[in-house]
């Protein structure tokens, strides 16, 4: 029995903890201009994290060694060095996001400025990150973030033309008075938002963390396999409320207010009230997580203690490095630069750059003095490298797209 | 083990370095080879870890700052990077283990300065989280 | 995405550049400038309609109603920084600017009061939001 | 002498001919005994080859099971290693190695383990 609510325990944790501030803004974004004619990338994205986390988690479970560990082992120090810096830039702009993210929801419960709640929020994300057990963080805000299916039963409530949104999904063309350009940036940010590096940086550093064993490789996969997609249908189904409610109205979401907007018109104070909760818990727990893999992915570079199943004092380079992330990201935000914003930068510069991370740990994926039998299986390579492909593609045309659409505009 | 053959880049370098009691002690930089008095081909004397060592394999500028910074760190005595004695090697798998703890080794000083100057102050640094 | 980062454009390039080189482009600023408004418009009415179903909390509408006063303020003030290159930009200007006005004081009415907590005087204040919205979204579209 | 020494070093033989550059070091387990590891590790030899770029990957040993492109790649990125005996190294400089002999007499590496 133990077990079973072991796995329920870690697919629903796994729903919980896959929307994040960069989900929840590309979604509604590019259901209120395009509809849902991007939804295809969603599912592109869900398959392909998927694939990259259950293989990230495989690798760390038999050989015990987390991604960014590994990443310098396969690249040589200093080509890893360049993947550092680029992968480390862009989970601390999402740990700002998210930050920034934990602040508007709660400026949403309270209508006080978000500006004077992100101190009281870094702190918060400092002392749970310092003080409270691995999985008991985990479970409390993956749990937590459930409150997200409210978006989808305010979407079954409202009983919509489901015709017309499969139709809608299932046909994608750019809709007319919109350019390709703008059209293709936002499928990067949709797959950004959905494959972020720092959920696979998360992902092996927690299997080391939580000591899974090769027992444990069945409850990864149904994790992996099933929570995801679940997690998935959250951010379709954002993306659906903002194509029934904000697309017609042409109403543009650069707002958290906006982005409630149809789970509140359907369901009213309760759908609302549960889905700021849900808000509050998808990016609490997103900057816990980001927060980590800062100090993960660079105590996994130079190689000192890292993790949190060792007393702060066994980790002190580890925890200062987070706390110093935590506090940059404060600041960040406390420019007054819009954390919609930074969140918008930070998805489609993590498209960008997974072909960094990705790319050696499909190596040492195959790599039988590593893996011993449990190498990747023969469909397992096909499909890595078809994403491997598209990775490359992606990164290669999100800048000059990025300047062309001038960030989507 | 006799005989057995290691390539240092692949299955050596960059590696983990794992202390008795399971710690982490920080990666493979680079690996010092000397020639034995009696002639003949070099052996591998020791691990070379730090700033220090990392440095000279990053090169370029950022090589050169890493460099100036560790040695001011003083990692290993005089300027030297942090060194680790083949002696105190135990295994070398997808980690290289090691048969001391880390606190004896010269590559733990930064890790210790952190701790006692920065981290230790900190209410709970002590105990195991709940 | 797109109205951040066009309400941050435009800022820029009003700030610095003055005079536009050609109609077109300025003609495109107007219409850019009308869609962003109108979605603050619209934004607006779903803020009091929810307040006469009783749909949501107080605190959150008040919310949602400084964001969209927020949003027509900024591009209302990022258009005004840009100068019409020649005649038929002032005739765009001018009947623009007109609608501009009625949105933002609107908004301004809407907030306030949403700020007293008095949500059921709403209702009489938004009326011409309805209108306005019509105009603006017809105005985006004829210069797109 | 560090090994990072060695990596990356060109291979120039007594023509002054370029043999391309260390990919990696080999060691062999059977040297004076050190401590508690046991036999120290000897040099045995230097693996050369003309491209450097991703040498760590592993895929020149031959055991890596995929993926395919990448495997083809790698395989046609390395198809020209050649082996350097430590007995054959005349001399060693900061970024050159003079070796004795010709470049086309230096066999290649053999399966390492």
């Amino acid at each position: 029995m133990k077990r079973l609510f072991a796995v329920a325990l870690g697919i629903l944790t796994a729903i919980g903890g896959f929307v994040d501030i960069g989900d929840i803004v590309a979604n509604t974004e590019t259901g209120a201009r395009f509809g849902m004619s991007l939804a295809w990338v969603v599912v592109v994205g869900v398959v392909g994290i998927c694939l990259f986390a259950e293989m990230a988690g495989r690798v760390a479970t038999v050989s015990k060694r987390a991604t960014f560990d590994l990443v310098r082992e396969r690249l040589g120090a200093r080509v890893a060095l360049v993947n550092l810096v680029a992968s480390l830039f862009i989970t601390f702009l999402t740990l700002a996001a998210e930050i920034g993210g934990v602040a508007l929801a709660i400026e949403l419960a309270t209508s006080v400025n978000y500006l004077l709640w992100v101190p009281i929020v870094a702190f918060c994300v400092w002392l749970v990150i310092w003080r409270v057990k691995f999985d008991l963080m985990e479970n409390v805000f993956g749990l937590l973030g459930l409150a997200l299916v409210v978006t989808a039963v305010a979407l079954w409530r409202l009983d919509p033309d489901w015709g017309g949104l499969l139709h809608g999904a299932t046909h994608p063309a750019v809709p007319q008075g919109e350019g390709h350009p703008s059209w293709w940036y936002f499928a990067i940010a949709l797959l950004g938002a959905a494959m972020t590096p720092y959920e696979v940086f998360f992902f092996s550093s927690g299997a080391v963390e939580e000591g899974w064993s090769r027992a444990d490789l069945v409850t990864n996969r149904l994790n992996v396999y099933i929570g995801f997609p679940l997690g998935g249908l959250l951010s379709l189904s954002l993306m659906a409320g903002a194509t029934l409610f904000l697309e017609p109205r042409g109403i543009q979401p650069g707002h958290l207010s906006q982005v409630a907007l149809p789970t509140a018109l359907t369901l009213g104070k309760l759908g609302l009230a549960v889905l700021l909760v849900g808000f509050f818990a998808a990016t609490f727990g997103a900057a816990l997580e980001t927060g980590l893999s800062c100090g993960y992915t660079i105590a996994q570079y130079f190689g000192f203690q890292w993790g949190k199943f060792v007393r702060p004092a066994d980790a002190p380079r580890f925890h200062l490095v987070a706390l110093v992330s935590i506090v940059l990201g404060a600041g960040l935000v406390l420019t007054t630069l819009d954390p919609i914003t930074v969140t918008e930068y930070s998805i489609v510069l993590s498209a960008a750059a997974l072909p960094l991370t990705y790319f050696p740990i499909l190596v040492v994926a195959n790599d039988p003095d590593y893996m011993g039998d449990k190498v990747n299986s023969r469909f397992s390579n096909a499909l890595g490298s078809v994403y491997l492909l598209l990775l490359l593609v992606v990164a290669v045309a999100t800048i000059p797209l990025m300047v062309l659409t001038k960030a989507g505009s | 083990m006799a005989g057995r053959v290691l390539e240092a880049g692949l299955q050596l370098l960059d590696r983990q370095l794992v202390d008795r009691d399971g710690r982490l002690a920080g990666k493979v930089d680079d690996l010092e080879l000397e020639l034995p008095e009696g002639g003949g081909p070099p052996v591998v004397t020791a691990i070379l870890a730090g700033p220090g060592a990392l440095a000279r394999r990053i090169g370029g500028r950022l090589g050169a700052g890493l460099e100036a910074l560790a040695s001011r760190l003083r990692e290993g005595d005089d300027g030297r990077p942090a060194r680790v004695s083949f002696a105190v090697v135990k295994r070398i798998g997808s980690a290289v283990e090691l048969s001391v703890p880390r606190a004896e080794l010269e590559t733990n000083r930064l890790e210790a300065w952190t701790r006692d100057h920065l981290i230790a102050h900190l209410p709970g640094a002590g105990d195991a989280p709940e | 995405m797109r109205r951040s980062w066009m309400a941050l454009f435009l800022l820029l390039l009003g700030a610095c550049t003055g005079p536009v080189r050609s109609t077109s482009v300025y003609e495109s600023k107007a219409g850019a400038t009308a869609e962003t408004v109108a979605s603050a418009v619209e934004t607006a009415r779903l803020a009091v309609q929810a307040a006469q179903d009783g749909d949501a909390y107080g605190r959150y509408l008040t919310q949602l109603l400084a964001d969209a006063e927020k949003d027509a303020d900024a591009a209302q003030g990022t258009f005004e920084g840009i100068q019409p290159p020649d005649r038929r930009a002032d005739q765009l200007r001018d009947q623009l600017d007109e609608l501009l006005g009625q949105a933002t004081d609107t908004l301004t009415e809407l907030r306030t009061l949403a700020r007293r907590g008095r949500f059921a005087e709403l209702a009489e204040p938004a009326a011409p939001l309805a209108g306005l919205a019509e105009e603006l979204h017809a105005f985006a579209e004829a210069h797109a | 002498m560090r090994l990072s020494d060695l990596l990356g070093a060109e291979i120039l033989d007594e023509a002054g001919r370029s043999a391309g550059r260390v990919h990696d070091v080999r060691l062999v387990q059977d040297g004076p005994v050190v401590g508690g590891f046991g036999a120290a590790l000897r040099l045995d030899g230097l693996l050369v080859g003309r491209r450097a770029v991703g040498a760590r990957l592993g895929y020149d040993r031959g055991k890596m099971k995929g993926p395919l492109p990448v495997k083809l790649l790698a395989g046609w990125l390395f198809h020209d290693g050649r082996y350097v005996e430590w007995g054959r190294i005349r001399t060693i400089e900061s970024d050159r190695i003079l070796i004795s002999g010709t470049v086309e007499d230096l066999p290649r590496p053999g399966p390492s383990s």
